[in-house]
């Protein structure tokens, strides 16, 4: 009984309870905080408050120099975007640089100098001061100073570019025996092949497209990478309505997507083209007067005139080897000869030959020292005029197995050196690589010594514009944040390597800092009484005339501002070399003609489809990007992938695969698997695919250049046959 | 979901879809609540044990609740639903009238059938408890041949103190036989005067609060014998004894005790079908 | 098919498909802008949270003289039956009547993703892994957008951030809040081509007003009866069909609507 | 043993076959768990459902179960509404399974929302207009009635009800069950129709939209229906599964036998408007959106023969087997039935759930695969193992079958 009495009480107790609970606030306060909690979760990051500035300053990813609007939280940059800049003439940023200010968190951002020892179980890495880091490499190349036998010493400069390299070039000056190295391949080599052509070699030229209505683009990524793309854009941009495009492409790149025109090409048969469009040209005499006037060697010369060249191509035939019907080369020869100011481009890393035609065009319609197309300009004023340099010597010349202590410059963004050269380069035993770069080295780049320096915008910069703008220009990347101790740059490692082993016969360079080289530069500039300045607080541009000192200047531009050269008067009377001014250089042009004559190339019928090789995932293979680039690169289809093959939906009709398909593709040389991809933009007797897949089915290592802009070049062309794998 | 509640939409979808939820939730605790509040009531006004017995008559098996009519053939099939309350069945009285023309010879006596000693003196109750009246006025309670057959060699008892009331159809004692133990039912209300043992013949010595003749609910003995039959059938249909078959066809005597012809037989199982405790 | 729905003084964006480079500007833009985090070590093109997201469309043939083409694809803002919204348990997805943008209350959503079935565009995004950034890197998110996290879904709001910092702006100048304020998602800012315009076709920013006229004005899907906000310009004949289903049997008429 | 828990008069395997039998599906249960808690503590990136697949066998089992967990309602509905007493012999079965199916989607659900905490948003901030509201506020509630509906069967469980208090508390129960049951036969009819509301009403996609009378799309009617259909049948193959394993008659055969008939009737009929639903679909509807119906059939996999599948193998012919008296009262013949109808309904769940969304809408959009990633089978494999271990212990402990004691021996 009293039991049952209990339980009773302790049932009213509960019960009681629970009701009074429901009543009280308790559980609404309770439902409360569950709702405020999982609506904040502690590791969800807080956002920073704080005043909202604007900062000025410029891209150093890539040498168009951007200008970069900077929006501020503070002294933080939150983001990026392009500020009008009427000196360099573009007022965007890249995907790359949109996401620049991210680079100095880069997940394989260092802050130490490493050493990396190779043992049997892998890559071992100690951390060690810059200091001692710097007094081991001075060490080695003191010995080497000492006992020149044991190797040289170089330093590998990724891009050659502006001062920085200047003073590089000026301290080897002064290290016996140092080597200056660069890429064998680099921005401008298209500009400077002009020099070829041209009377005066001092002229330096650039492209002035403000006027031009037809662009005929040579297989160049007009949209994408830098050189001649943030020109284009620009006036795509702008004037799009009487800016027509034409791209010669051999499969439908983002370029020829957007382009007026499309012309869809059979890949390596661009010359003949060339000289196709050049023998309407001539033949039609569709050709500007004066200019055929200032061509030395259009109709007559020895051994024969590049008429007598051109009479090889006729349109008919090209269409035969270029696969492009014979009235579309006619009508585009008409519409560029006609449709003035024109020009013609093609890609840096393009064949000399095919570059050497595509400024043939140029000067058979005067776009050559015309406004509006392809203006002289002059270079930027270099502080120490005098001073010795050392010359540069590219990566292929430097004689193999020869090199004892190497310095990499990886301050640029992208390094597109291939890592397997640059180690054939080496001594066999004891050679030493030392990295200068922000970052951990990548994957197979096995260097001994790493020593930290500054990202992107957390260190004052030069930043001089472009090869291809039309006048020089000169900026100043000031830093996003309050500069940091730790880290410097390349060129001051350098000197400290340098002074530190008594190498240095000259004193004078051995405490410069950054600010000091600036001023430098600014009072050359200052000096030369040139040019205009723009300041994008106020968007106004001032004389350089109408600065009072070189102090000014160089506070103007440490706010943002940009100086630009004035233009020159292209003088329009100097004589024009279609086949070269050299004899030499003629014959080896007239040669590789001849050599093309019954050109174009045969597919061996048991490997039908021409490989046309395409740069994949930028982030995956040039690592040092934000990692928000994941965004196109991992979380879209948007760019081609690794593999992938990618083939036009005939073609694979063709060889009866279907989307999505694992595939064995042959060459004559190996073969290696991928997923069939259906796009329309592949040529049909094509297959895209990406650089890394080429190494298994490519007769030579792949020599990859620039897959940048999402365009490749091999060495030779790659055919191949697709199989259906069976699993 | 309240007007109080951030951005609630006064607009007619959302106000008759939340109606029909709340209307719904309110039908849901309303029951809950008078399901309690008629619990309480129960619990107080200790009808707890009518309740258990009509609960455990739900309970029984259909085989267990077959009317006494059907067995008679009178209402063939028919199964009760008055809780074995003959006294206040509505059917009763015209089954009776109609047995009454039909059979008369139930109510001559006869000897015991099947092996089965029936007494034309007991009142039988179909809890397998027989009644008996004494000269004085009181009442013996025993258990019949068929329990004793079911329950097997020396079972023990829990008998009930002098003094103790019981009431028809709810526990009156508890049999313990090998692991298992039943309760057994009383057959009619009445004080408890003394407790016997199976040596003296009967358990219990009771004064009913009715008159035996009056206890409609229990058998005699003509009816016992149909019933015992049934019965036996019933055991027969839960678990095959041995010999049970002939014993039905021509009334030999069957086993004393139908456990050990079947030790596998689920046993405690029978014993609660049999004797009404489930 | 032009829209009925949306009124004037709501914003449209107008992507020309002709311009489109698929550079993928946009898509990177509006990640930083928007604190959508760096992609999960293990995500793919169908677990990643993209607002923009540029695809590329092959014609399967020549098609004339264009094979292919790219499509930038933000949150469509759909103006009428918006499929997103009524399907939402919780009210979670709200139209503002006056931008006409389709707004998306992560903090109140269950992450049931009932929303992204009902999305015929595919716009709807879900964090799939908790957002994570570089040690350091979370100190550049924009201050104007609330990261979400976990379980929730989340799209594109025509860069809702700006449009209330434009807003408040105005308000300091005296405008009326009932009328639009002019301002740019990031997508459209950071379009190197500027392919996408933005504004109100009552105010005609960046000629928008004209152009949702203009006879290669498309947009996805019409015949859904979703009105999308988002119109599409170009000027070749199977991109605007393939874009709105008709079939290459169709004429002219129709597809220009 | 445990025989004083045993309804007297049961026969039940001994404790130790039974306690096998339990670990065994205890074990299972705990391998799903873990599965199910890796989902809940790393997020559904352990999934292999993505933004375009953005549900998955998951949304499949909840549908199927529910749909098979109908049999509760609507048994419950001819016993106490429609008067017909000989379904007391599987009423109580029918609860159990009922509370099972339930029990067991809503757990499911819960795991694939993505913030579970926030699950009771929905009922703090309705969206009236949403299918989704509905269906979680009906099956909640009916959570409740079915919870409610099992409370007497669990009381009249030997032990239990020598407690006084629980046996009036059960009797006084079980004279309200007939309101509980309509309760419940007006929420299921509701949530069941609101779960094919759910893809009905997406005219996002032409797949799945249907036109239909007022706010609700015609699968609204067709789950009703097709539910009500199977749930019969799904009561059916259970307990004759049931007596398979327990080697026991349960119920009457004539039972099965008019429950395969009702089945039958409502599966014919559910056949008949299915397909008029179908050619309004393929000539009107789908068309009105500028879809061809005949390219959601030359997509991969799901060929036309799917829809022949679904609506005639396995709902023409079983709803006419069940409607032959020969065929029904052959048991392997009637069982052979019953599985092709629950089958057909899992076909219907399924083209409803996955295929629509294996279906591209954009017209650049490709055909979507997705295979489920071993967690979400896991998570499914729990929510069997639940239901056996509960269905377990209910048959061992309590009376779900009161016709088995008339029906069996009680020998060992």
């Amino acid at each position: 009984m009293s039991s049952a009495l209990s339980r009773r009480n302790i049932l009213k107790l509960a019960g009681g309870s629970a009701l009074g609970f429901l009543l009280s606030p308790m559980p609404w306060k309770m439902l409360d905080d569950i709702s405020i909690w999982t609506q904040n979760w502690s590791w969800i990051p807080k956002l920073r408050r704080g005043p909202v500035t604007h900062k000025y300053t410029s891209c150093t990813l890539c040498p168009n120099a951007c200008r970069v609007n900077a929006r501020m939280i503070s002294e933080t940059p939150v983001s990026l975007w392009g500020a009008p800049d009427p000196c360099v003439g573009h007022s965007y940023l890249c995907s790359v640089g949109l996401a620049g200010h991210h680079l100095a968190y880069h997940p394989s951002r260092v802050r130490n100098a490493h050493r990396f020892t190779a043992t049997e179980n892998g890559i071992s890495s100690e951390q060690l001061s810059v200091e001692d880091a710097i007094a081991h490499i001075a060490k080695i190349l003191h010995n080497i100073h000492v006992r020149p036998e044991e190797g040289e010493f170089a330093l590998f400069d990724c891009r050659p570019h502006g001062m920085v390299s200047d003073i590089q070039q000026i301290f080897l000056s002064h290290v016996p025996g140092a080597r200056y190295i660069v890429p064998d391949n680099h921005e401008g080599r298209f500009m400077r092949a002009l020099m070829e052509m041209t009377e005066d070699p001092g002229q330096s030229y650039g492209l002035d497209f403000s006027r031009t209505r037809t662009l005929l683009s040579f297989g160049v990524s007009l949209f994408e990478g830098w050189g001649i793309s943030p020109l284009v854009v620009e006036q795509f941009r702008s004037r799009r309505e009487e800016f027509n495009i034409i791209q010669i492409d051999h499969h439908q790149s983002s370029s020829s997507i957007v382009a007026d025109t499309h012309i869809a090409i059979k890949p390596g048969t661009e010359m003949a083209l060339a000289l196709g469009l050049a023998h309407v040209i001539v033949g039609e005499r569709l050709y500007d007067p004066a200019s055929a006037a200032r061509a030395v060697d259009l109709k007559r010369n020895k051994p024969f005139s590049f008429m007598d060249l051109t009479r090889r191509f006729p349109p008919g035939r090209v269409a035969s080897v270029t696969g492009i019907p014979e009235d579309v080369i006619v009508r585009t020869a008409r519409e560029f000869a006609s449709n003035r100011p024109a020009t013609a481009i093609a890609d840096d890393f393009a064949p000399a030959e095919l570059i050497h035609s595509v400024w043939i065009l140029n000067h058979l319609v005067g776009a050559t020292g015309k406004n509006g197309s392809v203006v002289q300009k002059r270079p930027l004023p270099q502080p120490w005029k005098g001073a010795h340099r050392t010359p540069p010597t590219r990566l292929r010349n430097v004689p193999d197995h020869s090199l004892r202590l190497l310095m990499i410059d990886a301050s640029a963004a992208d390094t597109t050196v291939s890592w397997p050269d640059l180690r054939r380069k080496m001594r066999a035993e004891n050679a030493t690589i030392v990295l200068c770069s922000p970052y951990r080295p990548k994957r197979g780049e096995s260097v001994d010594y790493l020593i930290p320096i500054h990202a992107p915008y957390e260190t004052v910069r030069a930043n001089p514009s472009g090869e291809y703008v039309a006048t020089s220009a000169f900026q100043i990347s000031t830093p996003l944040w309050s500069k940091s101790e730790e880290g410097c740059e390349t060129w001051q490692i350098l000197q400290r390597v340098v002074s530190a082993s008594d190498a240095m016969t000259k004193e004078e360079f051995a405490q410069l800092e950054p600010e000091e080289l600036l001023r430098l530069q600014c009072d050359a500039i200052f000096n030369s009484k040139r040019g205009t300045i723009h300041h994008p607080n106020n968007d106004e541009t001032i004389p350089l005339g109408s600065v009072l000192s070189s102090g000014d200047f160089y506070a103007t531009l440490m706010e943002g501002a940009a100086w630009s050269d004035d233009g020159v008067a292209t003088s329009t009377n100097g004589r024009l070399f279609l086949m070269g001014k050299s004899t030499s250089s003629a014959q080896r042009f007239a040669e590789s003609v001849l050599a093309f004559d019954n050109a174009g190339i045969d597919s061996n019928p048991s490997f039908p489809l021409l490989v046309v090789p395409v740069g994949e995932d930028v982030a995956a293979r040039f690592g040092h990007v934000s990692p928000i680039l994941s965004k196109i690169y991992q979380e879209s289809d948007l760019k081609p992938r690794s593999r992938f093959a990618y083939l036009h939906h005939e073609t694979a009709r063709r060889f009866k695969l279907a989307a999505e398909q694992r595939v064995i593709i042959h060459s004559p040389h190996g073969a290696t698997e991928a997923i069939v991809r259906c796009d329309s933009s592949v040529r049909p007797d094509t297959v895209q695919l990406s650089v890394s897949q080429l190494d298994a089915i490519s007769p030579t290592r792949p020599r990859i250049i620039n897959s940048y802009g999402g365009r490749v070049y091999t060495d030779q062309p790659i055919f191949v046959r697709i199989e259906r794998a069976r699993s | 979901m309240f007007p109080f509640v951030y951005d609630f939409r006064w607009e007619a979808t959302s106000l008759i879809f939340l109606g029909v939820f709340f209307a719904v939730i309110t039908t849901l605790m309303m029951m809950v609540a008078t399901v309690t509040v008629r619990s309480v009531k129960d619990l107080r006004t200790r009808k707890i044990g009518t309740l258990r017995w009509h609960e455990t008559f739900e309970d029984l098996p259909a085989g267990a609740r077959s009317c006494r009519f059907a067995m008679s053939g009178f209402a063939p099939g028919r199964s009760c639903d008055n809780f074995f309350e003959c006294g206040t069945c509505a059917v009763y009285p015209r089954f009776r009238s109609l047995e009454e023309r039909h059979r008369p010879e139930d109510h001559e006596s006869r000897s015991g059938h099947g092996g089965f000693g029936i007494d034309e003196k007991r009142y039988y109750h179909r809890g397998h408890t027989w009644l008996q009246e004494e000269e004085d006025g009181t009442c013996v309670i025993g258990l019949d041949d068929f329990a004793a057959r079911l329950l097997g060699p020396n079972p023990t008892y829990q008998l009930p103190p002098a003094g103790s009331t019981l009431k028809q159809h709810q526990p009156a004692f508890t049999i313990q036989t090998g692991e298992s133990s039943v309760r057994v039912v009383s057959p009619i209300d009445g004080e408890v005067l003394e407790a016997g043992d199976s040596t003296r013949g009967w358990l219990l010595r009771i004064r009913p609060s009715t008159q035996l003749p009056h206890a409609r609910h229990l058998f005699r003995a003509g009816e016992a014998r149909r019933w015992f039959q049934a019965e036996l059938e019933r055991l027969n249909r839960l678990v095959e004894i041995p010999g049970v078959g002939a014993t039905l066809a021509d009334g030999g005597t069957p086993v004393d005790s139908f456990r050990e012809t079947r030790p596998d037989a689920n046993w405690d199982g029978i014993l609660g079908v049999m004797m009404l405790d489930v | 098919m032009k829209s009925i729905e949306i009124s004037p003084s709501q914003y449209v964006m107008v992507i020309d498909a002709d311009r489109c480079t698929g550079c993928g500007a946009c898509m990177v833009a509006c990640a930083i802008e928007n604190n959508v985090a760096p992609a999960h070590p293990d995500a793919t093109d169908r677990t990643g949270v993209t607002w923009m997201k540029v695809v590329k469309v092959s014609s399967g043939n020549n098609g004339d003289g264009k094979p292919a083409c790219y499509l930038p694809l933000p949150c469509q803002q759909c103006a009428a039956e918006t499929p997103c919204v009524t399907v939402c348990p919780q009210n979670a997805v709200e139209v503002d009547q006056q931008t006409g943008i389709v707004f998306q209350m992560s903090q109140r959503c269950l992450g049931c993703r009932y929303c992204m079935a009902a999305c015929p565009y595919h716009a709807r995004y879900f964090n799939w892994w908790d957002p994570e950034w570089p040690e350091g890197m979370e100190q550049t998110l924009n201050p104007d957008v609330a990261p979400r996290m976990r379980g929730v879904v989340e799209k594109c709001n025509f860069c809702h951030g700006r449009y209330q910092a434009a807003r408040a702006s105005a308000a300091e100048h005296g405008q009326a809040s009932s009328d639009p304020v002019t301002y740019e998602p990031a997508c459209a800012q950071a379009c190197p081509t500027r392919a996408i315009k933005f504004g109100t076709p009552a105010n005609n920013e960046q000629g928008v007003g004209d152009l949702v006229h203009s006879s290669s004005a498309f947009r996805l899907l019409p015949r859904l009866g979703t009105e999308p906000r988002v119109y599409y310009l170009s000027k070749h004949k199977w991109i605007r069909q393939m874009a709105q289903m008709e079939k290459e049997t169709s004429t002219g008429e129709e597809v220009h609507g | 043993m445990d025989s004083k828990f045993i309804t007297r008069g049961l026969e039940r395997t001994s404790l130790r076959n039974f306690s096998v039998w339990v670990l065994f599906w205890v074990v299972v249960l705990g391998f799903g768990l873990y599965g199910a808690y890796l989902c809940l503590a790393e997020g559904l990136n352990q999934t292999n459902m993505d933004n375009r697949f953005v549900f998955g066998l998951w949304i499949f089992l909840d549908l199927a179960i529910i749909a098979f967990g109908a049999g509760a309602f609507f048994t419950g509905l001819l016993l106490y509404i429609l008067k017909r007493s000989e379904f007391t012999a599987v009423i109580n079965s029918a609860v159990v399974i009922g509370l099972i199916c339930y029990s067991g989607a809503v757990a499911v659900l819960a795991i694939d929302v993505g913030q579970p905490l926030r699950a009771w948003f929905t009922f703090w901030h309705p969206n009236a207009h949403s299918m989704l509201t509905e269906v979680t506020f009906c099956i909640s509630c009916y959570l409740v009635v079915l919870a409610v509906e099992y409370m007497p069967i669990l009381l009249k469980n030997r032990k239990l009800k020598e407690r006084p208090s629980l046996l009036v508390f059960q009797h006084n129960l079980h004279k309200v069950i007939p309101v509980l049951a309509a309760i419940g036969v007006f929420l299921s009819f509701f949530h069941q129709g609101s779960l094919g509301g759910l893809y009905g009403v997406l005219k996002g996609r032409p797949f799945a939209f249907r036109e239909g009378f007022g706010i609700w799309p015609s699968t609204f009617f067709l789950f009703v229906l097709s539910a009500a259909a199977i749930g019969p049948s799904f009561i059916l193959l259970t307990t004759s599964l049931v007596s398979k394993i327990s080697r026991k008659k349960l119920v009457k055969p004539e039972v099965l036998q008019s429950l395969g008939r009702i089945s039958g009737w409502l599966l014919l009929a559910y056949v008949l408007f299915k397909s008029v639903d179908t050619l309004v679909w393929i000539n009107r509807t789908s068309p009105s959106l500028l879809f061809s119906p005949y390219e959601y059939y030359n997509q991969e996999s799901f060929g036309t023969w799917i829809l022949f599948a679904e609506i005639v193998v396995f709902g023409l012919v079983p709803a006419l087997m069940l409607l032959t008296r020969k065929i029904r009262e052959h048991r392997g013949w009637l069982i052979t039935a019953g599985l092709l109808a629950c089958a057909g309904i899992a076909v219907n769940r399924f083209v409803m759930t996955i295929q629509t969304l294996a279906l591209p809408t954009l017209p650049f959009d490709p055909f979507l695969s997705y295979i489920p990633s071993w967690q979400e089978i896991a998570t499914f494999i729990a929510v069997i193992a639940y239901g056996v271990l509960l269905y377990s212990f209910s048959f061992r402990y309590l009376t779900l079958f009161p016709q088995e004691r008339d029906l069996n021996s009680l020998t060992r």
